[in-house]
């Protein structure tokens, strides 16, 4: 019927067709805000600020696996703890300087991914989810307990200066860089072959398998990822308090990134951004306004996913205004 | 006669595609009337059209039994009297042959006849081999016996049949036309979705051609076929 | 005016010390108000800015640093959780503002956690096991003692202490391995029954809440305070939610400050009334600390005429407080341990009450609990290794 | 003439239940083979083992002289067989497009790859793919989205995607019309001529049947009850009696 | 002592099978995850002490009653919450499902903690209750004993209605394909509407049934769902039987862990449930295959 169109042709239909593009225009003016932020508030909007960049990150590394994936996991916060105590361990431990502990933090992560993963990607859905939750669970545990070698439940502390004793706002540039570099580099493993088999394992296992995919491995693949970038959240997170505590590898930080994910967006990259947002945001002025902040945080909750049943993504993409919220 | 069904310029959409933009269909009572048309024009959003099955009517008018079936529930639309078997079968996987039988509302079928799990058996022998038998794990074929035997025990005034031949070996497609006529001659009326509309050649009144959303053309089955015109402009792959 | 002398509270408002902190953030709101009644601090308003660490200690770490650095907060307090309080200690460390904990009591805060800023104005959870061991050794026909501690830092301490001292005091002592249920286990059955399995004429239970009483509730059906007694943290908020389930006999509580027990001066009485006026209860041990230990601060800052964090913290261990806790409580430079009293007693319905006190009390100062300086010093030493 | 695959004594439990009873079968290379029966037969079951996709398997499946009885469905998709499904199955919430390049981009192995030069290597071909199945006006919808038919045609266009050497069809044509099934079984017919590819279907479309398939086996019960050409099949009065009924 | 333990561990394993019971039958029939199960647990307790002090504290028919009429109570907030909040997102992923869920947690507790404060509150044992039967030198405590009479039948109860009743037919129907069931006339938001119904009622005798004989305080929540979680895993979630199975095997292994394992008491039934799921191979079903 057609005519075999010209190369340039099929590759311009092509990206029509597959996008999940960054919107320069949405993304350089938040970037820039941010920083404007930064430079321009006080000490605990700066932190806040930080929180979110870092919760992006984390949330994001999550939404790689349930949105792309098809994975739902019940326990991401293993890696974003591990990665947390992968570094602060290798700081009062093993003694190394900063610049090698902050690269172990994300490996021991991405290990700790690779170890459970592997367990994990042997089931589906929701037994997936649960054995996620039990590994995460184990993974807190030994963090509470194992007190010659964690501290056990009351953390590591005071090992070094919070922020690698940068200022605040400089603290605050950095991550937003790295996380924005981490951010580009989930974005370019979702769009390349990759993440398109990865994706294509979550859709249909079956179908994958009879095209020729190992389904597990690549969803083993996806797992570690995920918990790479998890773990570089963890360790921004314990490098701005300095600190390090069982609770980040709980069951708590597990909820709150599965909201964030949720409430941002499924099928969205900018879910986990956007979740993020709103509800750290939300987590960091309900409380400071009202005493029963838990009711009111549920009501508002429970508002935005009536209103906004596929997410603020969805939402956004229903009003028009994000090319990134697309699909 | 006064019509069991009588649909006019009817649009419906899954979510804001639109899917349906003029559909106009009268079916009298006991008349079976066949749609046909290539993939993806709207046969089987039609039927969905009728009993609010994930598709939102948006415009036109479905008149069922001397009543609007607007603002109705999928179940209410049923109780009224309409069967329906869906194109993709969806028997109850986990439960079995028996329990999948068990489902439907059992209905007062007035002067029709009264289906019940014994006739139908009777109708599908293998079905009843397979009464304890999962239905998920049942092929393809036994799928589509259950969901057509399913569909009866609701005792419809009209059915609606999603190309109720598909993965049936000849023989059984053989049968099931058999008893499209039988209950014909009881007074259902009915609408069937097909592709090969030799196989139901025999006992189709009247066939209405759909083409993108819209009836494009209407007749008798003798009609059809004399006008190859109508087979080539709209049944062709383009 | 003067600006207002401002107490940053970042306390556990909700999770799992909720009912505690609200104890303490209650009697706290008593206090200012009598401040402020008085005059204030250096005939400075006090002002109370109130701050929901949730009982984790990055959410506690980071009110921490908001009241400090925006809300220019005096002093930091409120803290229940032990990892909170250490979260929120090294902030203060770390941005040098004072801060001092009345609930929250790992020792670990005094020894290689120890930062200039801080104190404990309560016992420490070791000084508490101390006290119990103490009174434990008076029971002579006690010769088989089991133990078991909620599964985390407390609990472990608890029973490590408690178990040290005992053996020194009691050497004919028979102690069993301590069992550990998780933290909040409420099933307590099958720690019930091997507990009893081992005969014991004691059970010493570092627990609290859900699991303590659960304990003494399940245990009944064992027949557990028949066959032999327990000694736990017996509170005033554990005895009240206790009750008509508390056993009539058998069960020795360790308290910090029950207000039946504390030597009734006019001060005393009048903050019970004034509590009970405003709350419709009776004030807990959470409470009657919370409150002392703001005291204690207000009598500091008047004494180094200040609220400069380096002269308060001078002038904490300079001074000799009379609080409702009784008089001359003091802290000690070296690693900021107040030496506030500890008290055991045993669980007994009174007509008085509607709910059981403790009866048979025994005080222990302070003094007579605290780990010598050196000690502390040799512990630090080791934590740095 | 050597066959590319020959399955021996191959036997299928479901529970108590023996959907394959002994199915032994030869398939000569470059044949076009139809497999028909009775509904319940074991012809999607027997196509399943044939896939790798069912566990328990007993006999002994052989493809190109290599034994693969226990192999998994994705290393028997690399040594070159590729399937349908007969409800059909395809990654819903892409897009069609999306659909023939993950199939294109799993097919050449290189699914590990971050260079998105892949895509643009592989365009030509997925395109044509589309074009094929007649699916370039869908290219940009859900799959979700599609109906039934043009699912069907999705799925042609993914298992031709790896160029298999033996291509399983579980009913590909259900839900097409006449004509469709005609032109997409003989597109395939010509395809595999062409390039000496093997081609096995089930099929309940005789007219189909008599027109692609160059030999037919009928199954029944399990078990294989005849083989033979198109010709012979349709005057087998068992088959007649069993399969085809009376209106034949 | 191993005899005692083990019995420790069945009683345990009753209760743990009350909580889990509607939870399991909630997510087996709507595929909701429902955290707010614990909460309406803790509800059930709360709403069973005040009912316990109007009735007649002390007996064993206002204990019951009370228990029953609170029962009642959480059932129609459940009804309430499907009605207003989860019906409106069927439609929608089932994540969302779960976090409408979660932000009912949150008003739970708040609203418990405003009524009843943060302390923990006591609901008397009635006094029938509080005993022992006492062979030798074991005591087996009366309560759980007539908790696990109570499970029984509950068990037995639900397994009849769900696997041999008509209802139980439909409710299964519903949860294979909803909007299939209503074209066949069903009145499918009926079902779900009474499943959640049934499954806060559940929720709530076992928070009833179980106050005298721990903690109350509004913490109960969390605690709750994450054992309850645990059984229907265990189990596979939606599978009745599997859930008592689940829950006994919880309770004796728990149990059972005190006497051998003694330092393992938190991670336990984690790796229990990570073992089972490991064990269990991913089913792959003839049907899914074709
Ligand atoms: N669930 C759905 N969501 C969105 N669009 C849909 C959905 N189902 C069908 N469509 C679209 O609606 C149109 C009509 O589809 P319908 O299923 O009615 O076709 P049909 O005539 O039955 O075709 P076939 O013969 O292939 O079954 C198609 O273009 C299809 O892509
Ligand atoms: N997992 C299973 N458990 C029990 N029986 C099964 C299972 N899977 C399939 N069966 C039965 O095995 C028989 C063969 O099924 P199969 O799908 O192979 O038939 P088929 O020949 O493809 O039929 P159709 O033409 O209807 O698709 C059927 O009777 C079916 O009910
Ligand atoms: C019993 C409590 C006062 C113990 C406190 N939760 C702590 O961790 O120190
Ligand atoms: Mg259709
Ligand atoms: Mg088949």
């Amino acid at each position: 019927m057609n005519a075999p169109a010209h190369p340039t042709e099929l590759s311009r239909r092509w990206s029509s067709l597959s996008g999940i593009d960054i919107n320069w225009k949405l993304v350089i003016p938040a970037l820039i805000l941010a920083e404007v932020i930064n430079r321009t508030t006080g000490a605990s909007t700066t932190t806040l600020l930080t929180e979110i960049i870092i919760f992006a990150l984390f949330a994001s590394s999550l939404n790689l696996l349930m949105s792309f994936g098809h994975m739902v996991s019940f326990g991401h916060s293993a890696y974003f703890g591990l990665g947390a105590y992968g570094f602060t361990l290798a700081v009062t431990k093993a003694g190394l300087p900063l610049e090698a502990a902050v690269l172990l933090g994300p490996l021991v992560a991405a290990l700790g991914g690779l170890l459970f993963g592997a367990l994990c990607v042997r089931l589906t859905e929701i037994y997936f989810a649960m054995l996620t939750l039990a590994c995460a669970q184990i993974t807190y545990t030994v963090l509470f307990q194992w007190y010659d070698f964690t501290g056990g439940d009351t953390g590591i502390t005071g090992f070094m200066a919070p922020r690698f004793g940068l200022s605040g706002q400089n603290f605050a540039s950095l991550t937003l860089a790295v996380v924005t570099l981490s951010l580009f580099a989930l974005w370019w493993i979702v769009r390349s072959p990759l993440g398109l088999s990865i994706r294509a394992a979550g859709q249909d296992r079956f179908r994958a398998e009879a095209l020729g995919l190992t389904v597990r491995r690549v969803q083993l693949t996806a797992f570690v990822i995920a918990a790479f970038f998890a773990g570089i959240a963890g360790m921004l997170y314990a490098v701005l308090h300095g600190s390090a505590f069982p609770d980040y590898a709980g069951l708590g930080l597990t909820l709150d990134s599965l909201i964030m994910v949720v409430l941002g967006g499924l099928n969205s990259f900018a879910g986990g951004i956007w979740g993020a947002i709103i509800y750290k945001l939300l987590g960091a002025f309900v409380p400071s306004l009202v005493h029963e902040w838990e009711l009111v945080l549920g009501l508002i909750l429970l508002v935005i996913v009536l209103t906004a049943p596929k997410g603020f993504a969805g939402l956004i993409a229903r009003l028009g205004l994000d090319r990134k919220g697309g699909r | 006669m006064t019509a069991m069904l009588s649909i006019s310029n009817l649009h419906a959409s899954y979510g804001k595609a639109e899917a349906l933009h003029g559909i106009d269909l009268t079916v009298e009572t006991g008349e079976v009337v066949c749609l046909i048309g290539r993939n993806g024009v709207g046969k089987s959003s039609t039927m969905k059209s009728i009993v609010r099955d994930q598709i939102t009517v948006t415009g036109g008018e479905v008149v069922f039994d001397g009543a609007s079936l607007a603002g109705l529930r999928p179940y209410e639309v049923v109780r009224r009297g309409v069967g329906y078997v869906p194109e993709d079968r969806r028997v109850f996987a986990s439960l079995s042959v028996l329990e999948n039988l068990r489902v439907p509302r059992p209905v007062s079928a007035g002067d029709r006849r009264n289906w019940n799990v014994e006739q139908v058996f009777e109708l599908f022998p293998q079905l009843y081999d397979y009464r304890h038998r999962k239905a998920g794990v049942m092929s393809g074929g036994e799928q589509q016996m259950l969901s057509i035997a399913r569909s009866l025990i609701t005792c419809p005034k009209l059915l609606l049949l999603d190309e109720p031949h598909e993965g049936l070996a000849p023989k059984i497609a053989e049968e099931v036309v058999t008893a499209i006529a039988a209950l014909k001659r009881e007074g259902v009326s009915m609408v069937i979705s097909e592709q090969a509309l030799n196989t139901i050649r025999r006992c189709a009144d009247r066939v209405y051609v759909v083409d993108r959303g819209m009836t494009v053309w209407n007749g008798t089955v003798d009609g059809f076929y004399a006008d190859p015109e109508i087979a080539r402009k709209y049944l062709m792959v383009s | 005016a003067d600006a207002p002398v401002k107490i940053g509270f970042a306390g556990d408002l909700t999770g799992a010390c909720a009912a505690l902190t609200e104890d303490e953030l209650n009697a706290v709101k008593i206090g200012v108000d009598e401040l402020n009644a008085k005059g204030g601090i250096l005939g400075r308003k006090v002002e109370l800015v109130i701050r929901d660490s949730q009982t984790k200690p990055d959410e506690g770490a980071k009110v921490a640093r908001e009241l400090i650095v925006d809300e220019k907060i005096d002093v930091l307090t409120g803290v229940c959780s032990s990892a909170v309080m250490l979260a929120e200690s090294a902030v203060s460390g770390e941005l040098k503002v004072p801060f001092y904990a009345t609930i929250g009591s790992t020792q670990r805060a005094n020894i290689e956690l120890y930062q200039p800023y801080f104190w404990q104005a309560q016992a420490n959870a070791t000084m508490e096991a101390y006290a119990a061991a103490e009174y434990v050794a008076k029971k002579a026909e006690w010769k088989t003692i089991a133990t078991m501690g909620s599964d985390y830092e407390w609990g472990h301490t608890s029973v490590a202490a408690f178990s040290e001292r005992l053996k020194k005091l009691r050497p004919d002592v028979t102690i069993i391995d301590p069992i550990f249920p998780k933290v909040g286990e409420t099933a307590m059955a099958p720690y019930i029954t091997t507990a009893l399995n081992t005969k014991p004429d004691a059970v010493f239970a570092a627990l609290f809440g859900g699991s303590l009483g659960s304990l003494i509730k399940q245990g009944q059906g064992f027949g557990f305070f028949q066959r032999t007694n327990l000694v736990t943290l017996m509170t005033v908020d554990t005895l009240q939610s206790m009750g008509s389930a508390m056993p009539a006999s058998n069960v020795y509580g360790i308290a910090r400050a029950p207000f039946f027990a504390l030597e009734q001066t006019p001060e005393v009485k009048a903050f019970i009334e004034k509590y009970r006026a405003a709350y419709k209860e009776y004030p807990t041990d959470w409470s009657i600390n919370g409150y002392d230990g703001l005291m204690f601060y207000a009598a500091a800052a008047e004494h180094a005429k200040s609220v400069a964090p380096d002269a308060i913290i001078k002038a904490i261990s300079e001074i000799s407080y009379d609080g409702l806790r009784g008089k001359g409580l003091k802290v000690r430079a070296f690693d900021g341990q107040m030496n506030a009293p500890s008290y055991v007693g045993k669980a007994t319905k009174v007509p008085e009450y509607d709910f059981p006190i403790l009866t048979e009390i025994e005080k222990f100062p302070g003094e007579a609990l605290m780990v010598s300086e050196d000690a502390i010093a040799a512990a630090r030493k080791a934590a740095k290794k | 003439m050597d066959p590319i695959l020959s399955a021996r004594n191959i036997r299928k439990r479901y529970g108590a239940f023996l959907a394959l009873k002994d199915v032994t079968f030869d398939l000569p290379r470059g044949e076009r083979h139809a497999l028909i029966g009775p509904n319940g037969a074991g012809k999607s079951t027997f196509i399943a083992c044939v896939a790798g996709q069912l566990p328990g398997v007993e006999g002994k499946m052989i493809f190109r002289g290599e034994d693969i009885t226990a192999l998994t469905p994705a290393s028997l998709a690399k040594k070159g067989i590729g399937r349908t499904f007969q409800i059909s199955r395809a990654f819903l919430q892409m897009t069609v497009m999306e659909n023939i390049m993950a199939a294109v981009v799993i097919a050449s192995g290189r699914w590990t790859s971050l260079s998105r030069g892949l895509y643009r290597d592989n365009l030509e071909k997925a395109f044509g793919l589309l074009e094929t199945v007649k699916l370039d006006d869908r290219a940009a919808a859900r799959v979700a989205d599609l109906s039934l038919g043009d699912r069907k045609r999705l799925e042609f266009g993914m298992a031709l995607a790896g160029d298999p050497e033996l291509l399983l069809l579980d009913e590909p044509t259900a839900g097409m019309s006449i004509k469709e099934r005609h032109y997409l079984m003989e597109m395939v017919a010509t395809r595999m001529e062409e390039t000496g590819k093997t081609l096995l279907f089930v099929e309940h479309d005789i007219d189909v049947v008599m027109k692609i398939a160059q030999r037919v086996t009928v199954m029944a019960r399990g078990a294989v009850l005849v083989v033979g050409t198109p010709a012979e099949i349709a005057a087998n009065e068992e088959v007649q009696a069993i399969y085809l009924g009376g209106h034949h | 002592m191993v005899l005692i333990q083990f019995v420790n561990g069945l009683m345990e394993g009753m209760t743990l099978f009350l909580i889990a019971s509607g939870l399991t039958l909630i997510f087996g029939v709507s595929r909701i995850i429902n955290f707010a199960h614990g909460s309406l647990y803790m509800l059930g307790a709360f709403l069973t002490y005040e009912l316990v002090q109007i009735l007649a504290p002390g007996t064993l028919w206002g204990f019951f009653a009370s228990v029953i009429v609170g029962a009642a109570i959480v059932s129609l907030i459940g009804v309430l919450f499907e009605v207003t909040a989860l019906r409106r997102i069927y439609g929608a992923d089932g994540l969302m499902q779960l976090i409408v869920t979660i932000a009912l947690v949150l008003i739970v507790r708040d609203v418990v903690r405003m009524i009843w404060g943060p302390n923990s509150i006591t609901v008397p044992m009635p006094d029938a209750l509080a005993g022992a039967i006492v062979i030798g030198e074991n005591y087996f405590p009366l309560f759980p004993i007539v908790v696990f009479a109570a499970g029984l039948v509950i068990v037995l109860a639900m397994i009849w209605v769900i696997y041999f009743t008509r209802a139980g037919i439909l409710l299964r129907a519903g949860t294979d394909d909803r909007g299939m069931a209503a074209l066949l006339g069903i009145n499918e938001r009926m079902i779900f509407t009474a499943v959640f119904a049934a499954g806060a009622f559940l929720a709530g005798l076992a928070g009833g049934l179980s106050a005298p004989y721990g903690e109350v305080n509004h913490l109960l929540d969390t605690t709750v769902i994450v054992s309850a979680f645990i059984v229907c895993v265990i189990g596979g979630l939606g599978n009745l039987y599997g859930a008592l199975a689940g829950a006994l095997v919880v309770g004796i292994t728990k149990a059972m862990g005190v006497m051998y394992f003694p330092r393992l008491s938190m991670v336990l039934i984690f790796l229990i449930m990570a073992a089972v799921l490991i064990g269990r191979s991913l089913g792959r079903q003839g049907g899914s295959a074709r």
